[in-house]
C-alpha cells in the first residue's frame, strides 16, 4: 500500500491527539499548534487528492488489524479528499481572520481550551467526511456537536448561553432519531459498515422484505440529520448561535459543522441506501418542500432583521434549503449543485462574517444598520470584502454564488414535476437576497457624518486585511474555474458507488 | 400492522418510553425535567439496541471453559455499541447540567420560555 | 522594460487613483458627487428620557406572556404540533417494530458471520475473555477512541461553563462552606469505611474488563463515585492534598496521550499489514489480551478523574 | 424470565410517565434514579452484564449525583440571594 493512503488516518489522528496536547499547553502554544495542525492536515488533504486524482479510484483503510465486515474501516475518496482540503482553508482562514476578536470576546485563561475545542471539532468534521462505519459517524457527530456547543457558548454572554441549550436539545433530538434509525437499520442488515449495508439493503430491497422498517429507518435518519443541520423549521437556535459567538466561531459554525453533517447525509445517501433506492421513496419530496420553504422564510427573516449578525445567520437558514431543495430534485445534477452549493456557501459564509466584525468594530461595536452607515469608508477592506460576499450571495457573475445557482437551475429544468417550483423559488429567493444583501452594501457605503469612530487601514490589521483577500480570492476561484471542481465532484460522486 | 408486534414486546416499549422522553425533551419547560426526558431517551435508544442481541436460552458472551461455539452465547455486538452510548449520554447530561447551573445564576429561572422573554426584554 | 512614467501623468491612472482611495488619502466623492450627509439629529435630553421609559413600557407589555396574542398563539401551536408529532411518532415506531424480525429468535439479520466471528474467534485473536471487552477495544476501537474523546471533550465544555477565576474562587470556597455540611461524624465514619472497598472494587472491576463484565469505563464511574463520597465527608481541603487541578490535567493528558499512540500503532501496524509486537498471552490470565488491560486502566484513570473533576466543578467551580 | 421482565418493563414505563408528571424536582431525580436501577436489572435480564455493571454504576450513580449536586446548587443560589425569590420556580 502506497504510505500516502495513511493520510487520511494521520490527518484524523494528529488532530485529535492535538486536542489532548493543547489541555496542557499554554494559550500562545496551543494556537499556534492549532494552526500547525489545521495547516499540516490541509496539506495532506492535498498531497491525498492529487494522488487520488492521478489513480482515478478510491481506496479503503483497515482501523485495526480485521478485513472488512469484522472491523472498522475508513474510506477515501477524490470528493472526501476534496472535501477535508476545503474544510481546513475554510478553517484556517476563519481562526486566523477572527484571532484578534477572541481577546476582547473570551476569558484569557479559557483560551488553550477553544482550541482544544477547535482541534476536536476538526477531527469529528474529517472522520465525518472519511469514515466508512456508521456507529463511528455516530460517535463523532456527538464529538462535533458538544464541541460545537462550546464554540457557541465560549463567548458567555446570555444570549449565546440560551442558543446553547437550544442548540444542544434540537442537536440531541436528532441525534437521537438518527441513532434510532440507525438501530433499525442494523437490525436489518446485520452490519454496520456502509458498503456492506448497502448490499444488504439492496437485497433487501429486491427480495421486498421489510419494506417498511427500511422506508422508516431512512426517514429517522434523514429527518435526524434534518434537524442537526438547521433545515428550516429546526432553525430556532441558529441566528442566536451565530450572531452572538466570537467571530471564529460564527465563521466556523455557519459553514463547517451543518455541512459535515449535510456531508454525512449524502454519504448515507450514496453509500447507505443506494441513490436510485433513496430517490423512489417519498423523502425526497418532503425534503424538496422543506427546502424551498426555508429558502423563502429564511430570506423574509434577514429581511425583517436590524442586526447585521442576525441578518447573515438568518441567510444562512436560506442556503441551507438550497442544498436539501438541490437533494429533492432526486438526480445527479441536483446533488452536484448542492455540493457545489456546500463548497460556495461555507467560502461566502464565512467570508461575510469575518467581514462583518471588521464593519461592527469600526462602528463602535454596535450590530445594528444604522450604526454601520459609512462603515466601509472606516474600514474598506473589510468594506469590499463584505460587498464581494454580497455579490457571491446574490449570484453575480465571477463569484461562486452565480455557479451553484446556475448549476441549480440547470439541474431544475431537467427535473419533470420539480422544474416550476424550483425555478420559480430560485427567482424569488435571488431577489430577496439582493435586497436584504444590497440594502446592507448601500448602507455600509452611504457615507456619513464625522461620527468620531476611527478609521482602520490595511497596515493597523495586516493578518484580518490577508485573510479577507484569500477568502475574496477563493470566492473567485470557486466561481471562475468552476467546470474543474464540477468535473472533481462528479468524479467523486461516480467513486462513492 | 405487522406480525410480530406482540413478539417485539421489548422493543414496542423502548418505543414507547423513547416518545416520552421525546416529548419530555420538547414540552417541559423546567430545564432539569427536559435533561431526565433526554436520558429517558437515550435509555429506551439503548434498550431498544440490546434487545436486538438477545437470544432466548443463551447465555452472556463471557468465555466460559473455553467454549467458543456461536450456539453458546448472544451476539456481543449491540452490547458494545450501548456500552459506548452511554458514555455518550453521560458526557451529554454533565454538559446540559453545566449549562442549567450557569443560566440559573444568570437568570435565577429553570423556565427555558422564561429565560427567552427575558432576553428578548433585554434588548440585546 | 518600461520607462518610469511622470509623476502627472500616473497620477491620472486607475490604479493611482485606487490605491488613494485605498490608503484613505482622499475620498473620491469629496466635492465631486453630491451626497449630501443625513441630517444631524440632535437629541433632545428629556424626550430621550420619556422615550426611553415609553420604549421600556412598550417592551414589558409585548413580552408580557399573559398579554402578548402571538406568543400564546405560537406557544399553543407549538404544544400542539409537537403532542401531535409524538403521536405519530410512537405510531410509526410501533408499526415499524411489528414487521421487525421477532426478537430473541436465532434467524435475524443480526445474527450474521460478523457476530460469529467474535464469538468464535474472538479469544484467540483478541485474548480477551469478555468478547465485548474484546469487541470494543480491538476489533471496532475506533469508536471507542471517539467514545473517550466525547467525554474530553465533555469536560473541556464544563470547565469553559464553570470554572472560576482567583477571586470569584475565594468568594465561592466561602459559598460553599456555608451550604455543605462539614465534619459530619456519621458520614466520615461510614466513609471511612465504604471509601477503600468502592475505590478497590472499582480497580478490580477495571483489572478484570477482559475477564469478565466491566471495564474501564464502569470501573472509573465506580472509582469516581468513591472519591466523591470521600469528598463530601472530609471537604476539599484533605482532597487537595492529593488531587488538584494539576493532578487531574496530567492524569488525563498522559491516559489519552497513551490511549492514542497505542490505538495508533495498532491501527498504522493493522492497516499496512505489518506484524504487530504486542503480545496477545495466555488468556483468561490477568495479563493477557494484548492492549485492553492497559487501555481499560488509561480509561479508567480518565473516567474516574474526570467524574471527580464534574462534581468538583459542579460545587464549587475548580478544584 | 419472562413474565419478570414484563413486569420490569411495566415499571420503566411508569417511572418514566411519573417523571413527567412530578411537580417536584426531587422527586424527579429520585424515580430517575430507580428508573436507571430497573433498567440495569432488565439488562441482567438480556443476557448483558456489561451494561448493568455500567448503568448501575452510571445511570443511578454519577447522573444522580449530578443531577443532585446541580439542585443543591440552585438552592444555594436561590438562598443566596434572597431579594429574587419571588422569581418562578418549581420547587
Amino acid at each position: 500500500m502506497n504510505f500516502i493512503c495513511n493520510f487520511p488516518f494521520f490527518s484524523i489522528l494528529i488532530s485529535l491527539f492535538s486536542g489532548t496536547i493543547c489541555s496542557v499547553l499554554p494559550a500562545k502554544a496551543a494556537k499556534v499548534v492549532n494552526r500547525v495542525v489545521i495547516a499540516a492536515v490541509g496539506v495532506m488533504s492535498l498531497i491525498l487528492l492529487l494522488y487520488l486524482l492521478s489513480t482515478g479510484e478510491s481506496f479503503v483503510y483497515w482501523m485495526g488489524h480485521f478485513p472488512a465486515p469484522w472491523g472498522n474501516e475508513i474510506r477515501a475518496g477524490v470528493l472526501e479528499a476534496g472535501m477535508a482540503l476545503f474544510f481546513c482553508i475554510i478553517m484556517y482562514l476563519s481562526m486566523a481572520g477572527g484571532a484578534h476578536k477572541l481577546y476582547g470576546e473570551v476569558v484569557e485563561s479559557k483560551h488553550n481550551l477553544y482550541y482544544i475545542l477547535v482541534n476536536l471539532l476538526l477531527s469529528s468534521l474529517l472522520a465525518l467526511v472519511y469514515t466508512n462505519d456508521m456507529f463511528t459517524a455516530y460517535v463523532f457527530v456527538e464529538i462535533n456537536t458538544i464541541s460545537a456547543c462550546g464554540l457557541i457558548m465560549i463567548r458567555q454572554v446570555g444570549r449565546t448561553i440560551e442558543a446553547a441549550v437550544r442548540y444542544m436539545i434540537m442537536s440531541l433530538l436528532g441525534s437521537g432519531l438518527l441513532l434510532f434509525g440507525l438501530c433499525i437499520m442494523y437490525d436489518l442488515t446485520g452490519h454496520l459498515l456502509m458498503s456492506n449495508m448497502k448490499e444488504s439493503v439492496s437485497l433487501l430491497m429486491a427480495s421486498g422484505e421489510y419494506q417498511i422498517p427500511l422506508i422508516v429507518s431512512v426517514a429517522l435518519m434523514c429527518v435526524g440529520l434534518c434537524i442537526k443541520s438547521a433545515l428550516f423549521p429546526f432553525h430556532a437556535w441558529l441566528p442566536d448561535a451565530y450572531g452572538y459567538s466570537t467571530a471564529s466561531s460564527a465563521a466556523i459554525l455557519s459553514s463547517l459543522v451543518s455541512k459535515g453533517y449535510i456531508f454525512l447525509l449524502i454519504k448515507i445517501i450514496y453509500r447507505v441506501i443506494g441513490f436510485d433506492i433513496f430517490n423512489s421513496t417519498r423523502i425526497i419530496d418532503v425534503l424538496f418542500v422543506f427546502g424551498l420553504m426555508g429558502m423563502i422564510f429564511g430570506s423574509i427573516s434577514a429581511i425583517r432583521e436590524n442586526d447585521i449578525r442576525r441578518m447573515i445567520a438568518f441567510s444562512s437558514v436560506a442556503q441551507i434549503g438550497y442544498i436539501y431543495m438541490g437533494f429533492g430534485m432526486g438526480t445527479q445534477a441536483g446533488m452536484v449543485a448542492s455540493i457545489f452549493h456546500i463548497l460556495s456557501h461555507a467560502a461566502t459564509k464565512s467570508l461575510l462574517f469575518i467581514a462583518a466584525i471588521g464593519l461592527t468594530d469600526v462602528s463602535g461595536g454596535s450590530r445594528k444598520f444604522v450604526d454601520l452607515t459609512g462603515a466601509a469608508y472606516r474600514n474598506k477592506w473589510a468594506g469590499a470584502a463584505f460587498m464581494a460576499g454580497s455579490l457571491s450571495m446574490v449570484g453575480v457573475p465571477l463569484f461562486s454564488g452565480f455557479i451553484s445557482k446556475l448549476l441549480f437551475s440547470q439541474a431544475a429544468v431537467q427535473v419533470e414535476g420539480k422544474m416550476l417550483a424550483s425555478l420559480i423559488v430560485l427567482g424569488i429567493s435571488t431577489v430577496l437576497n439582493a435586497i436584504y444583501f444590497m440594502k446592507t452594501v448601500i448602507r455600509i457605503y452611504t457615507p456619513a457624518r464625522e461620527s468620531g469612530y476611527s478609521i482602520v487601514t490595511f497596515k493597523d490589521m495586516k493578518s484580518y486585511g490577508i485573510v479577507l483577500i484569500c477568502f475574496i480570492v477563493l470566492n473567485v476561484i470557486l466561481g471562475v474555474s468552476s467546470q474543474p471542481i464540477v468535473d472533481m465532484i462528479e468524479q467523486g460522486l461516480a467513486m462513492f458507488a | 400492522m405487522g406480525p410480530n408486534l406482540l413478539a417485539n414486546y421489548g422493543e414496542a416499549v423502548s418505543a414507547i418510553l423513547f416518545c416520552i422522553g421525546f416529548t419530555n425533551l420538547l414540552l417541559q419547560t423546567n430545564l432539569i425535567k427536559k435533561i431526565i426526558g433526554l436520558n429517558v431517551m437515550d435509555s429506551a435508544i439503548y434498550l431498544f439496541l440490546a434487545e436486538k442481541g438477545y437470544i432466548a436460552g443463551r447465555v452472556a458472551p463471557i468465555v466460559v471453559n473455553g467454549v467458543t461455539s456461536t450456539e453458546a452465547y448472544i451476539n456481543p455486538i449491540p452490547s458494545g455499541l450501548v456500552l459506548t452510548g452511554i458514555v455518550v449520554s453521560v458526557s451529554v447530561t454533565a454538559l446540559m447540567l453545566s449549562l442549567t447551573i450557569r443560566l440559573y445564576t444568570r437568570y435565577h429561572t429553570l423556565d427555558l420560555d422564561e429565560i427567552s422573554a427575558q432576553l428578548k426584554k433585554e434588548g440585546k | 522594460m518600461s520607462k518610469k512614467r511622470p509623476a502627472a501623468e500616473y497620477q491620472k491612472t486607475f490604479a493611482f487613483r485606487f490605491f488613494r482611495w485605498l490608503s484613505g488619502a482622499k475620498d473620491p466623492y469629496l466635492g465631486e458627487v453630491e451626497m449630501q450627509p443625513q441630517e444631524e439629529y440632535v437629541p433632545d435630553p428629556e424626550a430621550a428620557l420619556r422615550h426611553e421609559k415609553e420604549h421600556d413600557a412598550i417592551l414589558d407589555k409585548v413580552y408580557d406572556p399573559e398579554r402578548n396574542m402571538e406568543m400564546k398563539l405560537f406557544r399553543k401551536l407549538y404544544h400542539a404540533t409537537s403532542i401531535l408529532f409524538c403521536l405519530f411518532l410512537i405510531a410509526l415506531l410501533l408499526v415499524t417494530i411489528s414487521w421487525l424480525p421477532a426478537i430473541g429468535t436465532v434467524e435475524r439479520p443480526v445474527n450474521n458471520e460478523v457476530a460469529g466471528r467474535y464469538i468464535e474467534n474472538g479469544l484467540e485473536e483478541t485474548g480477551a475473555v469478555n468478547i465485548v471487552a474484546g469487541m470494543i477495544l480491538d476489533y471496532r476501537a475506533f469508536d471507542t477512541l471517539g467514545e473517550s474523546h466525547v467525554l474530553f471533550v465533555a469536560t473541556i465544555t464544563v470547565l469553559i461553563l464553570l470554572r472560576l477565576n482567583k477571586t470569584e474562587k475565594n468568594e465561592a470556597e466561602v459559598n460553599d462552606r456555608r451550604f455543605e455540611p462539614k465534619n459530619d461524624a456519621i458520614l466520615q465514619l461510614a466513609a471511612t469505611f465504604l471509601v477503600p472497598i468502592i475505590i478497590i472494587f472499582g480497580i478490580y472491576i477495571i483489572l478484570n474488563g477482559h475477564l469478565g463484565p466491566g471495564g474501564g469505563f464502569s470501573g472509573g464511574a465506580v472509582i469516581g463515585a468513591g472519591l466523591v463520597l470521600y469528598l463530601n465527608a472530609f471537604g476539599f481541603q484533605k482532597t487537595e492534598r492529593f488531587f488538584t487541578e494539576k493532578t487531574y490535567k496530567w492524569i488525563c493528558f498522559f491516559s489519552l496521550s497513551f490511549y492514542c499512540l497505542a490505538k495508533s500503532y495498532s491501527f498504522y501496524t493493522g492497516a499496512n499489514q505489518l506484524h504487530s509486537v504486542i503480545p496477545k498471552g495466555t488468556p483468561g490470565a490477568i495479563l493477557s489480551s494484548g492492549l485492553i488491560l492497559p487501555l481499560n486502566i488509561a480509561v479508567g484513570l480518565v473516567v474516574a478523574c474526570t467524574i471527580y473533576a464534574f462534581y468538583a466543578m459542579f460545587r464549587k467551580g475548580g478544584f | 424470565m419472562t413474565a419478570f421482565q414484563i413486569i420490569l418493563m411495566g415499571l420503566l414505563i411508569i417511572c418514566a410517565v411519573s417523571v413527567s408528571f412530578s411537580k417536584n424536582l426531587l422527586n424527579a431525580i429520585l424515580i430517575y434514579m430507580s428508573f436507571s436501577l430497573v433498567m440495569s436489572m432488565l439488562w441482567i435480564c438480556l443476557e448483558s452484564p456489561d451494561l448493568a455493571i455500567t448503568e448501575a454504576a452510571v445511570g443511578a450513580g454519577i447522573t444522580s449525583v449530578l443531577f443532585f449536586v446541580t439542585l443543591k446548587k440552585i438552592h444555594a443560589i436561590e438562598a443566596s440571594e434572597p431579594e429574587e425569590k419571588e422569581k418562578g420556580k418549581d420547587e
